[in-house]
């Protein structure tokens, strides 16, 4: 042991420790050191410990909900009623444009084709009617799986060309009674469900989340290249 | 590496002619592909040197005393390269040999700004964001949704317009049909005045690029660099295939 | 049992191994990294449905149909409508870019008007136009407007408001246009004339820029046979550079080359089947123009003289002469000795029949009630009250020539919507709508086939923008004029009444864009036609036989214009600059691609003089040097430039700057005493 | 406090003396804090590069820089693994110099690039191919190694070293040192070979593209050279220059004299390949690539001139004074030769990056001139003065050169 002193050897090759703290530390190390209470022998440790603890809750349980701000949707949408008692399908309020581009949101004119005046006598109902309808203004809904302005997605791509169905990529939406409030990034303000959900791991649904990796991934199962340009612009 | 992919089976290579003999340097697709592009204006106290201009219009003059002297009007713009020098420097693979289309493809959401591909460019063909992008009050409003606007400090080029191409796609696909390549045309072979931008795919050997590329007159710059250009310029006169070569009028590179 | 230091360290030291199994640094790398691809400032372009329409250029005369893209109705996208019988399809970079006008950065927001100490001040438009009306109620010399683009339907209502009280006064380079001189050239009038571009194998040019931006551009470049340019220029202008020859002429040598081509053309026989008379008196001008005379004043030698004169065929070969968009009209004599060419060659094309003018159409209003006028023509110091519309008439006008014209404390009132040049020279400025904000009729050029299309806007124009239509209004109601034939309450109201009139008179066709041209059978009504306007349709009247037996007088050909007077200005100042370079107005900001992110606009900055001159004239660039004129002088930089002829100085006669709208106008160089600015006196000097 | 804090033996000047000489670095830390702000929040425009060159002052800088800080590797490597055991007595200080240089190499990059916050994509988007990618990877690396390395100089702090938990962890790292002295030569031999190839790759600038053995261009193995080269020249430098400014004699004659020897050598290797190279690019490689050389200097004579004095003023003549044995033992000439070689990687890098950016490739262009604005400077003055800051504290109460004590004594 002692000749660990060996390696600050000064010029004069003196061996022998110079701190006091030093001598102490090494007598400690040699003799067990002085009686002292199990705790206090241990308090270092325990204080790693709690030190280690802490931070894992901290950052697994409390930081996650910090990211995210939620918003309402300006009104509540059932879209079960308008599958089953509309007996409509998706496409019918989110068809294809002429061109081939995807129409994504109804306009409120759409809308209106049905609901100018209040079909049953749900609160949101009015609300839209009297709201939006009658004044003609567009509801600005937030859109939970808009992509950023930097990628592309082609829908008739997906759907018709590829044969995907609505539910593969957006989950059940469809059978949805009313719509969760729209959730956003405070860092980087992208919509919850593009910028994906869980801390660890990723995820691989796009129903869970929308991140370049779930489209990668899908299109390679898919033995689809994945140039950049083909989802960048 | 891309090169080390295979080509997929009938996939296009997209590729470009330019006439210099008709080419009068008006700078109509350099605004057309501004406009196309979301390219903002200049900034008081920009210059040629820092401006924003992923097509660019030179002058190439003889260097000769009038009435002698003559002048052609180079439009330059990213030559996607089959080889291209400004692909394998990129440190995060923000640029990339896109195997589909045979464009050379900038991704600038990736790009953290180096500007290494700007110095490994031989023909000056990238720009770098060196501003904030803006416009005047409201212009915004005419923004093409089919591309995104670059954030600053991020490196961009010419794309060939890709996002036109997805729309033929979209629209072809909406159709139950097969896109035509007449139906992909970047903004500044639709914008050139005296048609003398060309524009197609390179695999098919009746395409008007295709027959331009064959021709006597087709020439690259700095062709000897083996960089492969896609672009092809065309010009009757011999000088200015010399002043490609060699920079010299009427003067071959030595031992070139 | 106490805690000490080495415990909190210990603490911290387990934090941070926690931390980094923790989420925290990761997702805030990541997140951190997504938020700068998502800057909040960083515009996001608006998504929406994709549309498109027609419409029309209104930057300048040419009227260039555009097909433009919209997207959730805003407009993205212009492109050129091509094969339609009024343009190619090429646009110039300003018109590529129209649909970004109305965010134009210099738009007027209000009426200026000029205080006592020459500031402008934002007004009232009720104070403006009160002050416009006791002016002209005051005059006691002329009350005139200055209409920068004759032939549309505010130009009727201008000459209705004026009738009997004022003239209208027309630009110098629109009002001597080739055309004009050209029929001057018959004994009498034969109406207007058309030169057909695509029967036309050879173009022989004199300084006219037809490669570039004459009429709609790539219209040769386009057409569907190779058509022969030659070029007679000083300057080695792009179309000299793109010609299949250019032949480099001393400056001011036009009217030589054109008599000594007509006297070789003379001699090959032909004039042959013309009158006896008029033959002999043409050969009576142009004899003393021998090859080599030429040769001595022009330094064209004999050789090219005659191979061009022997590539000039009868019926396939048409000469045209450059009123360059800056540079100014040729002189008289000049211009007439140029379209003398076009006689000899038989090239005239057909005579327009001459449209019946119902007493109803606006257009046409007071056509002969209110004598219309060259601004040259105008005698000096005349005018009382000028009111300007240039109207984006592509080409800039030296101010100094208007000033010429004006009485002492004249009212110069100008309506624009950007204070430029002239603008700036006034004492009222009405603020107008920028292009594509309000719809525009697009008249053919008065001289040649008469055409009518229409411009459709697309958003509103800004709240201060005065209809010009209406700005008539308001001020006939002050001054108890009353108009009946272009009452209207709008420019648009002033269109649908035209499109009744067209309708009624049943002459002509309509051309539709990818549509067989219609006819007013099956367009029986206003609306109907509105409907094609909208969709890039072009009314034309219809096209008659030229009388063959028509005889010609060459007065004008003889005379020289009044030399300038003796001066000590050694070197000849050229301005040049192209249609889109040459209005303040007509740019959209991202012109600025081509004039300041590239060495495109050549003309932007300083004077370009050839290397040798500058070598003997010891012009060091690095020092400030100012170029004089008899009209002033401007502070310039020197450029050296092997395309300009040594002892000429070439400059741009765009305003240029820093930005499109700046002003600062080497045009204002120009000198008013001479009929052409074409060429100008001039020397440089040592700041 | 301060006192108690000085290593025992050790003189060194009064605290007050000592934070007047800190005063002016730390004003000049702060303007340069203040300009890197600027070209953060405002964008690069502020440094005046542009399009054509986007590399500028920075990247010349940091190559000169890392360069000069190749020192620290060097020496650890011929200490560590050749076992010169005089190098020892200046090992803390190469280290501590070492560090300063690729620390604030990193912090310029960041300031420079146009979007620091996505650096990492390198890490998790590599592209394998890429020079930069190399260097990014070694940098990084490496720093983390100078930092291990630099940790225990910081430990023989004599107030620290009443710690006992840091003396055993001092110890354990004194243990792996021979380790971390290994990694760190393995490391910086890579990137200092890949900031050349950096450029050498560039096969579309022919005045710097190089034929290359293996994957990498002959610059990799110039710029390993010549770092190694001017490594112990800059510690020779910096020893000197701190035993002058602080008045005391910190290693003896024969350290500076091992110093100037060791440069001399790789001097040697260096002239000739450089040479050899030189003559293999003039006459095969460019014009290969089209490119007449003539073309490279005919426009500036200047650029002939600087190839030239690279290899002849700033590389044959230190080496020459290096191996002369009657002149290395005159401090005078050491210095000199030192001085003179580190001016020559200033060239050799300048020409390097400057040069290449300012000469055309396309036929029509013509030569280019840039001046870095004052933002731009300034970012780089911030980075003197930080390394300025932190050899003072570090020669202040760490014991930066161990003979110093024994030196003092007698």
């Amino acid at each position: 042991m002692l000749s660990l002193g060996s390696w600050y050897l000064d010029s004069k090759g003196l061996k022998t420790p110079i701190s006091p703290a030093w001598r102490e530390f090494v007598s400690n190390q040699t003799r067990g050191g002085t009686r002292r209470s199990l705790l206090s022998r241990h308090m270092g440790t325990l204080m790693f410990l709690a030190g280690l603890i802490g931070m894992l809750i901290f950052g697994w349980v409390f930081f996650p909900p910090m990211l995210y701000t939620s918003t309402e949707q300006p009104l509540q949408f059932n879209h079960k009623i308008h599958m089953d008692e509309g007996g409509m399908e998706c496409a019918d309020c989110h068809p294809f444009r002429a061109d081939g581009t995807f129409a994504s949101l109804p306009t409120l004119q759409q809308c209106a084709e049905c609901h100018e005046e209040p079909i049953g006598d749900s609160e949101a109902e009015k609300a839209f009617i009297n709201e939006y309808v009658t004044p003609g203004k567009e509801v600005n809904w937030y859109v939970y799986s808009r992509q950023p302005m930097n990628a592309y997605f082609s829908h008739i791509a997906h759907v018709k060309t590829g044969g995907f169905s609505c539910e593969e990529c957006h989950g059940d939406h469809g059978n949805s009674e009313s719509i969760p409030p729209y959730q956003t990034n405070i860092i980087s303000g992208y919509s919850r469900a593009v910028g994906g959900q869980a801390m660890a791991g990723r995820e691989v649904l796009p129903t869970e989340v929308m991140r370049m990796d779930t489209c990668s991934d899908c299109h390679i199962k898919h033995g689809r290249r994945t140039p950049c340009l083909e989802c960048h612009k | 590496m891309s090169r080390a992919k295979e080509k997929p089976e009938g996939a296009p290579r997209y590729a470009m002619t330019i006439d210099l003999d008709k080419c009068t340097g008006c700078g109509a697709c350099m605004v057309a592909c501004a406009v196309e592009n979301n390219v903002p204006p200049a900034q008081s106290g920009a210059n040629d040197r820092n401006g924003t201009t992923l097509m660019r219009v030179y002058a190439m003059s003889n260097k000769q005393a009038y009435p002698h002297a003559k002048q052609v009007f180079v439009p330059m713009t990213c030559q996607q390269c089959e080889d291209p020098p400004c692909e394998t420097v990129c440190p995060q693979n923000a640029v990339e040999y896109d195997w589909t289309t045979g464009i050379v493809a900038q991704i600038p959401v990736r790009c953290l700004g180096c500007r290494y591909c700007m110095v490994a460019c031989p023909y000056h063909a990238r720009a770098f964001n060196w501003w904030d992008p803006t416009w005047p009050e409201g212009m915004e409003a005419t923004l093409n949704p089919d591309i995104s606007t670059r954030s600053r400090g991020t490196a961009e080029k010419c794309n060939f317009c890709h996002h036109r191409r997805q729309l033929a796609r979209e629209r072809a696909a909406h159709e139950d049909r097969e896109m035509r390549e007449d139906e992909y045309q970047p903004a500044c072979v639709e914008a050139c005045p005296v048609g003398a931008i060309t524009f197609g795919n390179l695999e098919d050997p009746n395409s008007a690029v295709s027959k331009g590329f064959a021709k006597p007159e087709a020439f690259a710059f700095v062709e000897k660099l083996g960089t492969e250009p896609k672009i092809r310029y065309l010009s009757s006169q011999k000088w200015v295939h010399d002043m490609a070569r060699s920079g010299v009028p009427g003067k071959e590179a030595t031992n070139g | 049992m106490i805690v000490t230091r080495r415990h909190i360290l210990k603490l911290l030291g387990g934090g941070a191994v926690g931390t980094i199994f923790s989420p925290i640094p990761w997702k805030l790398l990541r997140d951190s990294s997504v938020w700068t691809q998502n800057w909040s400032w960083l515009p996001v372009p608006q998504r929406g449905p994709v549309g498109s329409a027609y419409s029309a250029c209104t930057l300048c005369p040419s009227g260039c149909g555009l097909k433009v893209r919209t997207i959730g109705g805003r407009p993205v996208l212009v492109n050129g409508i091509s094969n339609t019988a009024w343009g190619k399809g090429g646009l110039c970079p300003a018109g590529t870019a129209i649909h970004q006008m109305p965010w134009h950065p210099g738009q007027l927001r209000s009426v200026k008007m000029r205080q006592a100490d020459g500031r402008f001040m934002e007004a009232k438009l009720d104070v403006a136009l009160a002050a416009v009306a006791a002016a002209i109620k005051g005059a006691n010399g002329t009350v005139a407007i200055l209409d920068g683009r004759p032939g549309r339907l505010i130009s009727g209502a201008y000459r209705e408001f004026l009738a009997g009280k004022g003239m209208i006064v027309q630009p110098p380079s629109v009002a001597r246009s080739s055309m004009k001189v050209l029929r001057s050239l018959f004994k009498e009038d034969p109406g207007p004339l058309a030169i057909d571009v695509d029967q036309v194998k050879a173009v022989v040019s004199f300084a006219a820029s037809v490669l570039e931006n004459f009429g709609q551009p790539g219209l040769l470049q386009q057409s569907p046979k190779k058509i022969r340019t030659i070029q007679f220029e000083a300057i080695q202008s792009r179309t000299a550079l793109k010609a299949d020859q250019w032949v480099p002429i001393k400056p001011g040598t036009e009217r030589e080359i054109a008599l000594g081509l007509a006297n070789l053309l003379l001699k090959k026989g032909y004039a042959a089947n013309w009158d006896e008379e008029d033959r002999t008196a043409l050969e009576k001008i142009c004899a003393e123009w021998t090859p080599s005379k030429v040769f001595a004043t022009s330094g064209v030698d004999e050789a090219t003289l005659t191979s061009v004169a022997n590539t000039m065929e009868i019926g396939s070969t048409v000469v045209v002469a450059g009123p360059d968009a800056v540079g100014g009209p040729l002189a008289i004599e000049a211009e007439a000795s140029i379209q003398t060419l076009n006689l000899l060659l038989g090239s005239v094309g057909q005579a327009i029949k001459p449209v019946k003018i119902a007493a109803d159409d606006p257009a046409f209003a007071a056509i002969d009630a209110v004598e219309t006028k060259d601004l040259a023509d105008v005698p000096a110091k005349s005018i009382e009250v000028l009111i300007i519309d240039m109207a984006m008439a592509g080409y800039a006008l030296p101010w100094n020539l208007l000033a010429d014209k004006l009485a002492p404390k004249a009212l110069v009132v100008s309506l624009t919507p950007v204070l430029d040049d002239l603008a700036q020279h006034s004492q009222v400025v009405i603020p107008t709508a920028l292009p594509f904000t309000t719809v525009q009729d697009i008249p053919g050029h008065p001289d040649f086939l008469r055409s009518v299309r229409m411009a459709q806007a697309f958003g509103a124009p800004a709240d201060d923008a005065l209809d010009p239509v209406d700005f008539l209004n308001r001020l006939g109601k002050i001054l108890g004029i009353n108009r009946d034939v272009t009452a209207a309450d709008s420019l648009s109201e002033l269109i649908e009444k035209q499109a009744e009139v067209l309708v009624n008179a049943k002459e002509g066709v309509v051309l539709q864009p990818k549509k067989d041209p219609a006819d007013f059978d099956d367009i029986d009504e206003a609306d109907e036609l509105l409907k094609r306007f909208k969709r890039g349709a072009c009314f034309v009247a219809a096209f008659g036989q030229i009388d063959t037996a028509l005889k010609f007088s060459f007065d004008s050909l003889g005379k020289i214009s009044d030399e300038t007077k003796k001066h000590d200005f050694r070197m000849q100042l050229i301005l040049t600059g192209g249609v889109e370079r040459a209005s303040l107005a007509s740019r959209s900001p991202i012109l600025s691609k081509v004039d300041q992110e590239s060495g495109l606009n050549p003309f932007a900055d300083g004077a370009h003089v050839n290397p040798e001159t500058i070598a003997n004239l010891a012009l060091l660039p690095k020092k400030r040097w100012v170029v004089n004129t008899p009209e002033g002088s401007i502070r310039v930089q020197i450029r050296p430039d092997p395309t300009v002829p040594p002892g000429v100085i070439l400059m741009s006669g765009a305003p240029n700057g820093p930005k499109p709208w700046d002003v600062a106008n080497p045009v204002e160089l120009a000198s008013p005493g001479q009929k052409s600015w074409r060429i100008i006196p001039a020397v440089i000097k040592e700041a | 406090m301060d006192k108690t804090a000085i290593s025992r033996g050790l003189q060194r000047a009064p605290l007050g003396q000592f934070l007047l000489w800190l005063g002016p670095w730390i004003a000049l830390l702060a303007f340069g804090v203040y300009c890197a702000y600027l070209c953060l929040r405002y964008g690069l425009h502020l440094t005046n590069m542009d399009n054509r060159f986007a590399f500028g002052a920075w990247i010349f800088l940091d190559l000169t820089v890392i360069a000069l800080g190749a020192g620290a590797f060097f020496t650890g490597f011929l200490l560590y693994i050749l076992k010169r055991k005089e190098l020892r007595a200046v090992i803390n200080s190469a280290v501590t110099i070492g560090f300063i240089c690729y620390s604030g190499a990193v912090v310029i990059l960041m300031v420079d690039v146009g979007q620091p916050l996505r650096a990492w994509f390198t890490f998790w988007h590599p592209n394998v191919h890429s020079m930069l990618t190399e260097v990014t990877f070694c940098i990084t690396c490496y720093l983390g190694v100078l930092a291990f390395e630099y940790i225990p100089i910081l430990l023989k702090n004599r107030k620290l070293r009443q710690i006992p938990s840091f003396l055993v962890f001092e110890f354990n790292m004194h243990k792996v040192m021979y380790v971390l002295a290994g990694a760190g030569t393995f490391l910086s031999f890579f990137h200092q070979g890949s900031l050349g190839g950096l450029y050498g790759v560039l096969n579309g600038r022919p005045f710097v593209y190089r034929e290359s053995f293996g994957i990498w261009p002959t610059t990799f193995f110039l710029f390993i050279v010549s770092a190694a080269a001017a490594g112990p020249s800059f510690i020779l430098l910096t020893t000197w220059i701190t035993s002058k400014v602080t008045k005391k004699r910190l290693v003896t004659q024969e350290v500076y004299e091992s110093l100037g020897k060791i440069s001399g050598y790789i001097l040697i290797g260096y002239v000739l390949f450089k040479t050899i190279d030189t003559l293999v690019w003039i006459s095969m490689t460019a014009p290969g690539m089209g490119v007449h050389p003539d073309s490279f200097f005919a426009s500036k004579p200047g650029y002939t001139a600087l190839h030239l004095l690279e290899v002849t003023i700033f590389g044959f003549l230190p080496m020459a004074i290096y191996m002369t044995k009657r002149l290395r033992s005159q401090i005078k000439w050491l210095v000199t030769a030192a001085v003179l070689t580190c001016l020559g990687i200033v060239v050799n890098r300048y020409i390097l990056t400057i040069q290449t950016l300012a000469l055309p490739t396309l036929p029509f262009d013509e030569l280019l001139s840039y001046m870095p604005s004052w933002q731009e400077t300034g970012a780089f003055l911030m980075v003197i003065a930080y390394g300025m800051i932190v050899y003072s504290l570090s020669f202040r109460y760490a014991n930066l050169f161990p003979l110093e004590r024994e030196l003092q004594r007698n």
